[in-house]
C-alpha cells in the first residue's frame, strides 16, 4: 500500500502544478503526472491480495495510458499552434471570458 | 554455486563502473568528456549487470535475450552519443581545455 | 418498432455513427454528403427506436460480449438515457444539415475533419448515455473530450486554439478526477458496474471521498460555476454548428452523469450538505452567467454565458432529490429542463451562427437590426429564448413548473425564488439582443446572402424546444412508470 | 371531434393560422396579408356569434390539450369568457382594418401584422382559460407578442418603451408563476369554478391562501396598471396608434383586468374573498388608483399620454366593482370590461387619426381641428363623454351600477370616489373638446402653426372610429336590451353569483 | 527490508523526479526529465507485478510522451529564439522562464493540493486490507476467453468494449493533431539535423529488429505479458527513428493507404464486435472456440493502426505543416 501513498502524492502534485503552472508544457506535464498518480493507486490497490494480482486496473491502466498518450499528443499540438500564433503576434479578435 | 559467484561478482564490477560513469558525469568539465563517461563505463557496467542476470536466468534464451537488450543498449547509446556529439560541435561548443574552469 | 428489438436499436446507436465516422475518415471529403444524410437519416432512427423500446418495454440492460457483471461491461438504457439519447438524435440531425451548409462552401481545408470529428463525437455521447460501467464511462467521457476539442480547434484561429487547449486541459484534470473516483470505488468495492457500485457504497472513507471525486471530476466538465471559466471562450469561438453541439450536448452529458450518479449510486454516501453545497454553486452559476451574458459585446458568447446560467438550473435543484415524495417530480423536471435546453441552445446557436454569415461579425454592435436581414434567424433565437427564460408554452416553462413546485412542496423557497429570479435574468440578456436585432438603424452586413437552410434548422429547433413543454406530462409519466418498476434508480436506496 | 370541442380551437386558430402564414408570406404580398387578417377576423366574429347563442343556452364548450403532468391546457366557453372574446372578436376587426389604413407603406408591415395576431390569439386564450395554469400561459404569450408591437418603430425610444413593459410584464409573470405553483400545491387543482374552488380550504390555508391572493393580484395588477405597477403603460404610448388601441381597449390591461376578475370571482370567489376580508385592500388599492390616474391624466398635454393616464384610472373600475363584493357593483365592473375598451379604442383611433393626418401630438395642437376633421372629432367627443360618464352614453351605466352597488355594500365612501374621478375626467376630456371645436387657429397666412393642413382622415381609419363611437352610444342607449353587455354581464352575474 | 528501502527510495525518487518535471527552470530540462521519470514509473510497475503495464509505460508513457513534449519544447523554442533575433523586447514579455504563476495561484495550488492529499490519504489508508476484486471471475474464466494471460483476456474479451472505444480516441487525437497542421510550411522549417550516417545506420539495424520483437511481443501476448498495445508502441518507437531520420515515405504509402492502415484496427476490432450478432450473440461475444484466433486477427490490425496512429502523432507535432514527406508511416 505503500504505493498508493506514492500515487496520492503524485496526484497532489499534478493538483498543484496544474493549478499553479502557467507554462503550457508544465500543465500538460501536470496532467501527466496527475494521471500516473492515479494509476499508481489502482495498480498498488490491484497488488494488496497475495498471489497474482487483480487483471481488470491492469486492462484499466493500459487503456488508461493509450488515452494520456493520445490527449497529450493532441494538447502538444494545440500548444505548439497556440505558441506560434502567439509569436506571429496576430490575436485574431482576442476574447476575454 | 560457481555461477552465483560469478555472477555477483559481474554485478558488483557493473556496479563500479556504474559508479565511476555517474562520478564522471557530474564531475567532468564540458560535454564530451561527460558523454566519454556515460556511454562508455556506463555501457560497460550495464554490461557486467546483464552478464550477471543472464548467468542466473532459468534457460539459455532467456540469457540471450538478456544478451541482446545489452547489445541493443550498446548500438542506442552509442549512436546517441554520436548524435550529441556531432550536434554539441556544430552548435560550436569547444571541447575543454586544460587549466579552463 | 417492428421486428427489430430494443437491444439491436441500443447497439446501433453506437455502432452507426462509429462507422459512418471511420467511413468519412477513410474515404474523405467526397464522402461528406452521403455520410450526412447517412448519418442524419439512421441515427436519429435507431435512437428513435431505442427510446420508443424503452418506454414500451422498460429500462434494458445489455451484457456486451456476454459476460455478466460485474466481469463484463454492461450497457443500460432507461428513461433517462433513452430521452437524451432522442435528445443528441434530434440536435445531431439538425446539426447534420446545418453543418453541411455551413462548412459546405467553406473550402477550409480543416472543415474536412468535422465530419469524422462530430460523428466520433455523436457517438461517444451515445455510449456515455448508455454506460452501465463505471470505467466505460471514463472511456466515453475522453471520446468526448478529445472530439469536441479536435471540434473547437477546427478553424485553427488563435482564440478558438487557445480556448480549445485550456478546455482539453481542464477537461483532462477533471476526467483524472472521476478516474481516482473509480480507482476508489474499485479498491474498496471490487466491482465497475453502476448497478452493484449503487448496491455496495456505505459512508466509508473510500466511498465518499470516491462520491467527491467523481462529483469534482464531473462538474469541471459540466462548466459548473466556478469551474465554469473554459467554457464560454470554448464555446463562443467554436464554428456555430460545434458550439450548439457542445453547448446542447456535450455539457449535458457531464450533467447526465451527476445525475444518474447522485440518483442511482451515491444516494448512501453523499450527504444533504453536499447537495446543498452543489445547489449553492449552481446559483452562484445562474447569477453570474446571467450577468455575464448581460454584458458580453457578442452574441456567441452572450449564448455560451447563457449556458453557464442554465447549467446552474440543473444542479440548483440536486437537494430536491433527497426528499423521496419528490424524487419522480425532480427527475422529470431535470430531464424536461435538459432537453429543453439543449433544443433550445443549439437553435440559439445555429441563429447566431446564419446571423453571423450575414453580419460576419458576431460583434453586438454589428448586428444592428439584422432582423431585417435575416428575421428567421431572429424569431428563431426569440423563440428558443422563450424556452431559456422559462417561458410558456416552452419546455423550459414546463421544467421549471415541476421544479417549482417541488421546491415548494418541500419547503425550498429560496430555490423557488432564484429559479424564478434566473428566469428574470435570462430574459434580460434575450431581451438584449432582440432590442439590438430591432434597432432600425441600417443594418450594415449583407442582405444578399441568405442563408435558408441555416435560419430554418435554427427555427426548427427553436419551435422543438418550444413545443416541448407538451412532452412534459408524458416524460413524467415514464418516469413514474420506471420509478414504479425500480428502473429510473439502478438500485433500490439504501437507507 | 364535436362543435364543443371544435369551436374553441378554431376561435384559436382563426387568428393563430393568418398569424403563422403572415410570417411565412413574401413581406411584399400586402393584399393577401390584409385578406387573411380580415378574414380571419371575420371567421372568429362569426365562430364568437355562434358560440354566444351557445353558451346562452348552456352548451358547453370545452377543449383540453394535455400539456403539464395533471395540468392539461383548458380552453372552456363560460359566460364571463364569451365577455371578453366577444369584445377581443369585435375590436380586432376594427383594429385590423385600421391598421391596415395606417400602416399603409410603412416597413416592415409582415412583422407587424404578424403579431398583431398573435397578440388576438393569445388574447383570444386569456378569454377561454378555464384554468389558472391555461390563463397564465397565454397571459405570458400576450407579454411576449405584444412586445415586437411596443418595439415596433425600432427608435431607441420605442426600445426603451419596450424594454420597460417588458420588465414590468415579466416580473408580474414571474411572481403569477410563483402564486399560480404555490396555489396549486396547497388547493391540488387550478380549474376555474364560479364561486371559486377554494371554500373548503379557507379554515386550513387562510394566511397562505391571503398570501397567493395579494401575489395573484400584484401579478395582474400590472398588467391591469394597479398603481404602482402602472408605470409601463404611459411609456408604451410610443406605439403606433393601432398598437395603443390593442393594448389599451382589446388585450393587455384587458387581460390583467380580466385576471383580477377571475382570481377574485372564479377562484377564490367573491363571498369567500369578501368573508377573508381580500378585498377591501383591493378595493383602496383600486380607488386610489382610478383618482391618481385622473390625476396625473390632467397634466398631459401629450394626447397619448393623457389618454394612458385616463386608462390607468379607467381599467381599475373594473377591480374596484369586483372588490366591493355586491353583486350590483360587480355587475358594474364586468360590463365596464366591454364598455371601457370601445370607448377606450375610439379614442385611440381618433388620437392615430390627429398624427397620421394632421401631424398632432399634443392637446396644445389641437386648436380648432374640430372643423378640419369633423367627423374625428365627433367620434372622439362621444367616446370621451362616455369616459366623463354623461348619459346616456356607456360609461354612465358602468358607473350608475358601482355607485349603485358600493351604496349596497355600505361602502359610500366609494361613491365619493366616483364622482370625483368624473369631474377629473371631466376635467381633463372637455378642455380637449373645447379646444379642438371651439378654439380658433393660431394661423399665419392661412397656413396652420399648429398642425399640418388636413383633411379629415381616410376612410380606413375614420370608419373604425366612427362605428365604435356608435356603438358606445348604442350599448349605453339600448342598455337594457336583450342582446346588449349589460344583459350578458347581468347573466353572468347570476351564474357568478348562483342568483 | 531491502524490498522496503527500494520502495521508499523509488517513491523518493518519483516524487522529486516528478517535481522536477514540472518546475525545472529550464523547459527543456523540464520536459527531458519526464523521461527517467517515466523509466522508473515502469520500473514501479514491474515492482508491481504489472509486466504489461511496465512495457507499455516504458513505450509510451516515458518514450513516446518525452519524445513528443520534446519535439514541442523544441518548436516552441525555436520560434522564440527566431522571435528574439528580431525584437528582443516582445520576447522578454513571454519568456519560457515564468514558472509559476502569481503568488495567489500558488498559495491555491499548495492549499488544494493538501486538502486534496489529506483526503485522499484518508481514503487510501482506509481501504480494506483485502480485496480480491474481480481476479475469481477473470480466473474462472479465463479458459473461456481466448488469451492465456488474464490482462490481455480482459483487455480484448471481458472488457473489450472498453479497449474498442480506446483505438477510437487515438484515432480522434490523431484527426485532432493533424487538423492542426497548416497548408504552407512555417517561416521556420527544422533543418538543423543534417543526416546523421551513424544514425542511418542504427536505423537500418534497428527497425527490423524492432518490427521482430514488437511480432513477438503480440504474438505472445495473449498467453504472457505483452499485446497490441506493447507491440504497437513498440513499432510506433520505429516510425518514430524513421522520422527522425527523414526516411522519405515509401510511395505506395500514399495517403489514402495510411488512412486505411489507421482505421485497420478500429474497423477489424469494431467489424468482429458487430459480425459476431449475426448468429445472435451479444456485442463482442466470440464464440469460444473461434475467440484465440479472432483475438489475435483483432491484436493485429490493432498493431498496425496503434502503430501508424503514434507514430502519426509524434509527427504532426514534430512538423507543424503539410509537407509530402514527413507525414510518417510505419514500415
Amino acid at each position: 500500500m505503500l504505493y498508493a501513498f506514492g500515487g496520492v502524492a503524485l496526484v497532489c502534485l499534478g493538483l498543484y502544478g496544474l493549478v499553479a503552472l502557467e507554462h503550457m508544457l508544465r500543465r500538460i506535464l501536470a496532467v501527466n503526472v496527475m494521471g500516473t498518480g492515479v494509476f499508481l493507486i489502482l495498480i498498488a490497490s490491484a497488488a494488496r491480495a497475495e498471489g497474482a494480482p487483480d487483471p481488470v486496473p491492469h486492462a484499466m491502466v493500459l487503456t488508461g495510458i493509450v488515452v494520456a498518450v493520445s490527449a497529450t499528443a493532441l494538447a502538444v499540438a494545440l500548444a505548439c499552434r497556440v505558441a506560434e500564433q502567439e509569436q506571429e503576434g496576430r490575436p485574431e479578435g482576442e476574447v476575454k471570458p | 554455486m560457481w555461477v552465483d559467484v560469478l555472477s555477483g561478482l559481474a554485478l558488483v564490477t557493473g556496479l563500479a563502473f556504474f559508479v565511476a560513469g555517474t562520478v564522471g558525469l557530474i564531475r567532468f568539465p564540458d560535454i564530451y568528456t561527460r558523454l566519454h563517461a556515460l556511454t562508455k563505463a556506463d555501457t560497460l557496467g550495464l554490461g557486467f549487470v546483464s552478464l550477471a542476470i543472464a548467468l542466473q536466468s532459468p534457460s539459455i534464451f532467456v540469457a540471450l535475450k538478456v544478451m541482446l537488450v545489452w547489445a541493443v543498449a550498446l548500438a542506442a547509446g552509442a549512436t546517441a552519443c554520436n548524435l550529441i556529439a556531432q550536434y554539441a560541435d556544430r552548435s560550436g561548443l569547444r571541447p575543454w581545455e586544460r587549466g579552463e574552469p | 418498432m417492428i421486428g427489430v428489438g430494443a437491444e439491436t436499436w441500443l447497439i446501433l446507436c453506437i455502432a452507426l455513427p462509429f462507422t459512418l465516422a471511420v467511413a468519412a475518415y477513410v474515404v474523405g471529403p467526397r464522402a461528406n454528403l452521403y455520410v450526412a444524410w447517412l448519418a442524419g437519416l439512421a441515427i436519429p432512427l435507431a435512437s428513435a427506436g431505442l427510446c420508443y423500446g424503452v418506454v414500451t418495454e422498460g429500462a434494458i440492460r445489455y451484457a456486451v460480449g456476454g459476460w455478466d457483471q460485474p466481469l463484463g461491461i454492461a450497457l443500460h438504457a432507461d428513461v433517462l438515457s433513452g430521452l437524451m439519447v432522442l435528445l443528441s438524435a434530434v440536435v445531431g440531425l439538425v446539426t447534420c444539415l446545418y453543418g453541411h451548409r455551413y462548412l459546405g462552401g467553406a473550402d477550409d481545408a480543416s472543415s474536412r475533419s468535422y465530419w469524422p470529428l462530430w460523428l466520433m463525437l455523436w457517438g461517444a455521447l451515445n455510449a456515455l448515455f448508455l454506460a452501465g460501467d463505471a470505467f466505460n464511462v471514463y472511456v466515453t467521457l475522453e471520446l468526448v473530450t478529445l472530439a469536441s476539442v479536435g471540434l473547437v480547434a477546427m478553424t485553427g484561429k488563435a482564440v478558438s486554439v487557445r480556448a480549445s487547449f485550456r478546455y482539453l486541459i481542464l477537461a483532462l484534470a477533471g476526467s483524472l478526477a472521476y478516474l481516482l473516483g473509480v480507482a476508489l470505488l474499485y479498491a474498496q468495492h471490487g466491482v465497475l458496474d453502476l448497478v452493484m457500485l449503487g448496491e455496495q457504497l456505505g459512508t466509508d472513507w473510500a466511498s465518499v471521498a470516491a462520491c467527491a471525486a467523481v462529483t469534482v471530476g464531473l462538474i469541471l466538465k459540466a462548466a459548473l460555476f466556478p469551474m465554469h471559466f473554459w467554457l464560454p471562450a470554448a464555446h463562443g469561438s467554436a464554428p456555430a454548428p460545434v458550439s450548439a453541439v457542445l453547448s446542447a450536448l456535450v455539457v449535458k452529458a457531464s450533467f447526465y452523469l451527476v445525475l444518474r450518479y447522485w440518483l442511482d449510486v451515491f444516494p448512501a454516501s453523499v450527504t444533504d450538505v453536499g447537495s446543498f453545497v452543489l445547489s449553492g454553486l449552481g446559483a452562484a452559476a445562474i447569477i453570474w452567467g446571467s450577468v455575464q451574458a448581460l454584458r458580453t459585446p457578442r452574441l456567441k458568447l452572450l449564448v455560451a454565458y447563457s449556458t453557464v446560467a442554465q447549467l446552474g438550473y440543473l444542479f440548483l435543484v440536486l437537494p430536491l432529490l433527497r426528499d423521496a415524495a419528490q424524487r419522480d417530480a425532480v427527475v422529470t423536471g431535470l430531464i424536461c429542463l435538459a432537453l429543453a435546453h439543449g433544443l433550445a441552445k443549439a437553435g440559439a446557436f445555429m441563429a447566431a451562427g446564419a446571423m453571423q454569415r450575414v453580419a460576419g461579425d458576431d460583434g453586438m454592435h454589428g448586428l444592428r437590426g439584422v432582423s431585417v436581414s435575416t428575421p428567421v434567424a431572429v424569431f428563431a433565437f426569440a423563440l428558443a429564448g422563450i424556452s431559456l427564460m422559462g417561458l410558456p408554452p416552452a419546455g423550459g416553462f414546463g421544467a421549471k413548473w415541476v421544479l417549482l413546485d417541488a421546491s415548494i412542496a418541500s419547503d425550498n423557497w429560496l430555490i423557488a425564488a432564484i429559479m424564478l429570479a434566473g428566469g428574470l435574468l435570462a430574459a434580460g440578456y434575450i431581451f438584449r439582443f432582440i432590442r439590438v436585432a430591432f434597432h432600425t438603424e441600417e443594418f450594415a452586413g449583407s442582405v444578399v446572402t441568405r442563408h435558408r437552410t441555416l435560419e430554418w434548422s435554427a427555427m426548427a429547433l427553436a419551435l422543438a424546444a418550444l413545443l416541448m413543454g407538451f412532452l412534459v406530462e408524458p416524460i413524467s409519466i415514464w418516469v413514474a412508470n420506471a420509478g414504479a418498476a425500480g428502473t429510473t434508480q439502478l438500485a433500490e436506496v439504501v437507507p | 371531434m364535436t362543435a364543443s370541442v371544435l369551436m374553441p380551437l378554431i376561435v384559436l386558430l382563426s387568428s393563430l393560422v393568418p398569424a403563422v402564414l403572415i410570417f411565412l408570406l413574401p413581406a411584399d404580398r400586402h393584399w393577401l396579408r390584409g385578406a387573411m387578417s380580415l378574414g380571419g377576423a371575420t371567421l372568429k366574429l362569426a365562430i364568437v356569434a355562434i358560440m354566444l347563442w351557445g353558451v346562452f343556452h348552456e352548451q358547453t364548450y370545452r377543449l383540453t390539450i394535455p400539456f403539464l403532468p395533471g395540468l392539461p391546457l383548458t380552453l372552456h366557453a363560460d359566460a364571463l369568457s364569451m365577455f371578453l372574446i366577444t369584445l377581443s372578436a369585435l375590436l380586432w376587426l376594427f383594429t385590423t382594418i385600421y391598421a391596415i389604413g395606417y400602416l399603409d407603406n410603412a416597413p416592415h408591415r409582415r412583422r407587424f401584422f404578424g403579431f398583431f395576431s398573435l397578440c388576438v390569439s393569445a388574447t383570444v386564450g386569456i378569454a377561454l382559460a378555464g384554468d389558472l395554469l391555461t390563463f397564465l400561459v397565454f397571459y405570458e404569450l400576450l407579454t411576449l407578442t405584444t412586445y415586437p408591437l411596443v418595439a415596433h418603430r425600432g427608435s431607441a425610444k420605442a426600445l426603451q418603451a419596450a424594454r420597460t413593459y417588458l420588465t414590468y410584464t415579466l416580473g408580474g409573470g414571474a411572481v403569477l408563476l410563483l402564486a399560480t405553483v404555490w396555489l396549486y400545491h396547497v388547493a391540488g387543482t387550478l380549474a376555474f369554478r364560479e364561486q371559486g374552488f377554494l371554500n373548503g380550504l379557507v379554515a386550513e390555508q387562510g394566511p397562505t391562501l391571503t398570501v397567493i391572493f395579494f401575489l395573484l393580484i400584484a401579478g395582474f395588477g400590472v398588467k391591469a396598471a394597479l398603481v404602482p405597477l402602472h408605470g409601463w403603460l404611459p411609456k408604451a404610448m410610443v406605439a403606433p396608434a393601432p398598437v395603443s388601441a390593442l393594448l389599451h381597449a382589446v388585450a393587455v390591461v384587458k387581460a390583467g383586468a380580466f385576471g383580477i376578475v377571475r382570481v377574485v370571482s372564479d377562484v377564490y370567489g367573491i363571498e369567500t374573498s369578501d368573508q377573508m376580508g381580500l378585498l377591501l385592500p383591493l378595493t383602496l388599492a383600486a380607488s386610489f388608483t382610478i383618482v391618481y390616474g385622473s390625476v396625473r391624466a390632467l397634466a398631459q398635454d401629450d394626447l397619448k399620454r393623457r389618454l394612458a393616464y385616463s386608462t390607468v384610472s379607467q381599467v381599475s373600475y373594473i377591480a374596484l366593482g369586483l372588490s366591493l363584493g355586491s353583486p350590483i357593483a360587480a355587475l358594474g365592473g364586468i360590463v365596464h370590461l366591454v364598455h371601457q375598451g370601445v370607448m377606450k379604442i375610439t379614442l385611440f383611433f381618433c388620437a392615430g387619426n390627429l398624427a397620421e393626418s394632421a401631424g398632432i401630438y399634443r392637446v396644445s395642437q389641437m386648436r380648432g381641428i374640430g372643423r378640419r376633421m369633423p367627423w374625428t372629432m365627433a367620434a372622439f367627443t362621444v367616446a370621451a363623454f362616455g369616459m366623463i360618464g354623461i348619459p346616456p352614453l356607456a360609461g354612465f351605466v358602468s358607473k350608475w351600477h358601482l355607485g349603485v352597488g358600493a351604496a349596497a355594500a355600505n361602502q359610500g365612501w366609494v361613491i365619493a370616489v366616483l364622482v370625483t374621478s368624473g369631474l377629473l375626467n371631466a376635467a381633463y376630456f372637455l378642455p380637449i373638446i373645447h379646444t379642438a371645436w371651439f378654439a380658433v387657429e393660431n394661423s399665419v397666412n392661412g397656413k396652420s402653426d399648429d398642425h399640418k393642413d388636413a383633411a379629415e382622415a381616410k376612410w380606413p381609419l375614420l370608419a373604425p372610429a366612427l362605428f365604435t363611437a356608435a356603438l358606445s352610444m348604442i350599448i349605453g342607449l339600448f342598455a337594457t336590451a336583450d342582446a346588449s353587455p349589460l344583459t350578458w354581464a347581468t347573466l353572468i352575474m347570476r351564474r357568478e353569483f348562483g342568483l | 527490508m531491502t524490498v522496503w528501502a527500494f520502495d521508499i527510495l523509488a517513491l523518493l525518487a518519483l516524487v522529486w523526479l516528478a517535481w522536477r518535471a514540472m518546475t525545472a527552470r529550464r523547459i527543456e530540462v523540464a520536459v527531458v526529465t519526464f523521461l527517467p521519470y517515466g523509466l522508473l514509473m515502469a520500473l514501479v510497475w514491474a515492482r508491481l507485478r504489472a509486466p504489461d503495464i511496465a512495457i507499455a509505460e516504458a513505450a509510451i508513457g516515458a518514450g513516446l510522451t518525452t519524445a513528443l513534449l520534446i519535439a514541442a519544447a523544441n518548436r516552441i523554442r525555436r520560434r522564440s529564439a527566431y522571435e528574439r533575433a528580431a525584437d528582443t523586447a516582445a520576447a522578454s514579455s513571454r519568456s519560457a522562464d515564468a514558472r509559476l504563476g502569481g503568488w495567489g495561484k500558488q498559495l491555491v495550488g499548495a492549499v488544494l493540493a493538501c486538502v486534496v492529499g489529506g483526503l485522499l490519504a484518508a481514503a487510501v489508508a482506509n481501504l480494506p486490507a483485502q480485496q480480491a476484486g474481480l481476479s475469481p471471475q477473470v480466473e474462472a474464466n479465463l479458459s473461456d476467453s481466448g488469451a492465456g494471460n488474464p490482462v490481455t483476456a480482459v483487455l480484448l474479451n471481458f472488457r473489450g468494449y472498453d479497449t474498442l472505444l480506446e483505438i477510437a480516441v487515438l484515432l480522434l487525437a490523431l484527426i485532432g493533431v493533424m487538423q492542426l497542421r497548416r497548408e504552407t510550411p512555417g517561416p521556420v522549417v527544422s533543418a538543423e539535423q543534417r543526416h546523421s550516417l551513424v544514425l542511418d545506420s542504427l536505423v537500418h539495424v534497428i527497425v527490423p529488429l524492432i518490427v521482430i520483437v514488437s511480432g513477438y511481443l503480440l504474438w505472445r501476448g495473449g498467453d504472457a505479458p505483452g499485446g497490441a498495445f506493447q507491440a504497437g508502441a513498440l513499432l510506433a518507437g520505429a516510425g518514430v527513428l524513421l522520422i527522425l531520420n527523414k526516411q522519405a515515405r515509401p510511395a505506395w504509402l500514399s495517403a489514402r493507404v495510411v488512412r486505411a492502415f489507421v482505421a485497420a484496427g478500429l474497423l477489424m476490432f469494431g467489424g468482429v464486435a458487430l459480425n459476431v450478432m449475426w448468429t445472435g450473440r451479444n456485442l463482442l461475444e466470440y464464440p469460444i472456440e473461434l475467440a484465440k484466433p479472432l483475438i489475435l486477427a483483432i491484436e493485429a490490425a490493432a498493431t498496425v493502426s496503434i502503430a501508424v496512429i503514434l507514430t502519426m502523432l509524434f509527427g504532426g507535432v514534430l512538423t507543424p505543416h503539410r509537407a509530402p514527406s514527413l507525414q510518417g508511416g510505419a514500415s
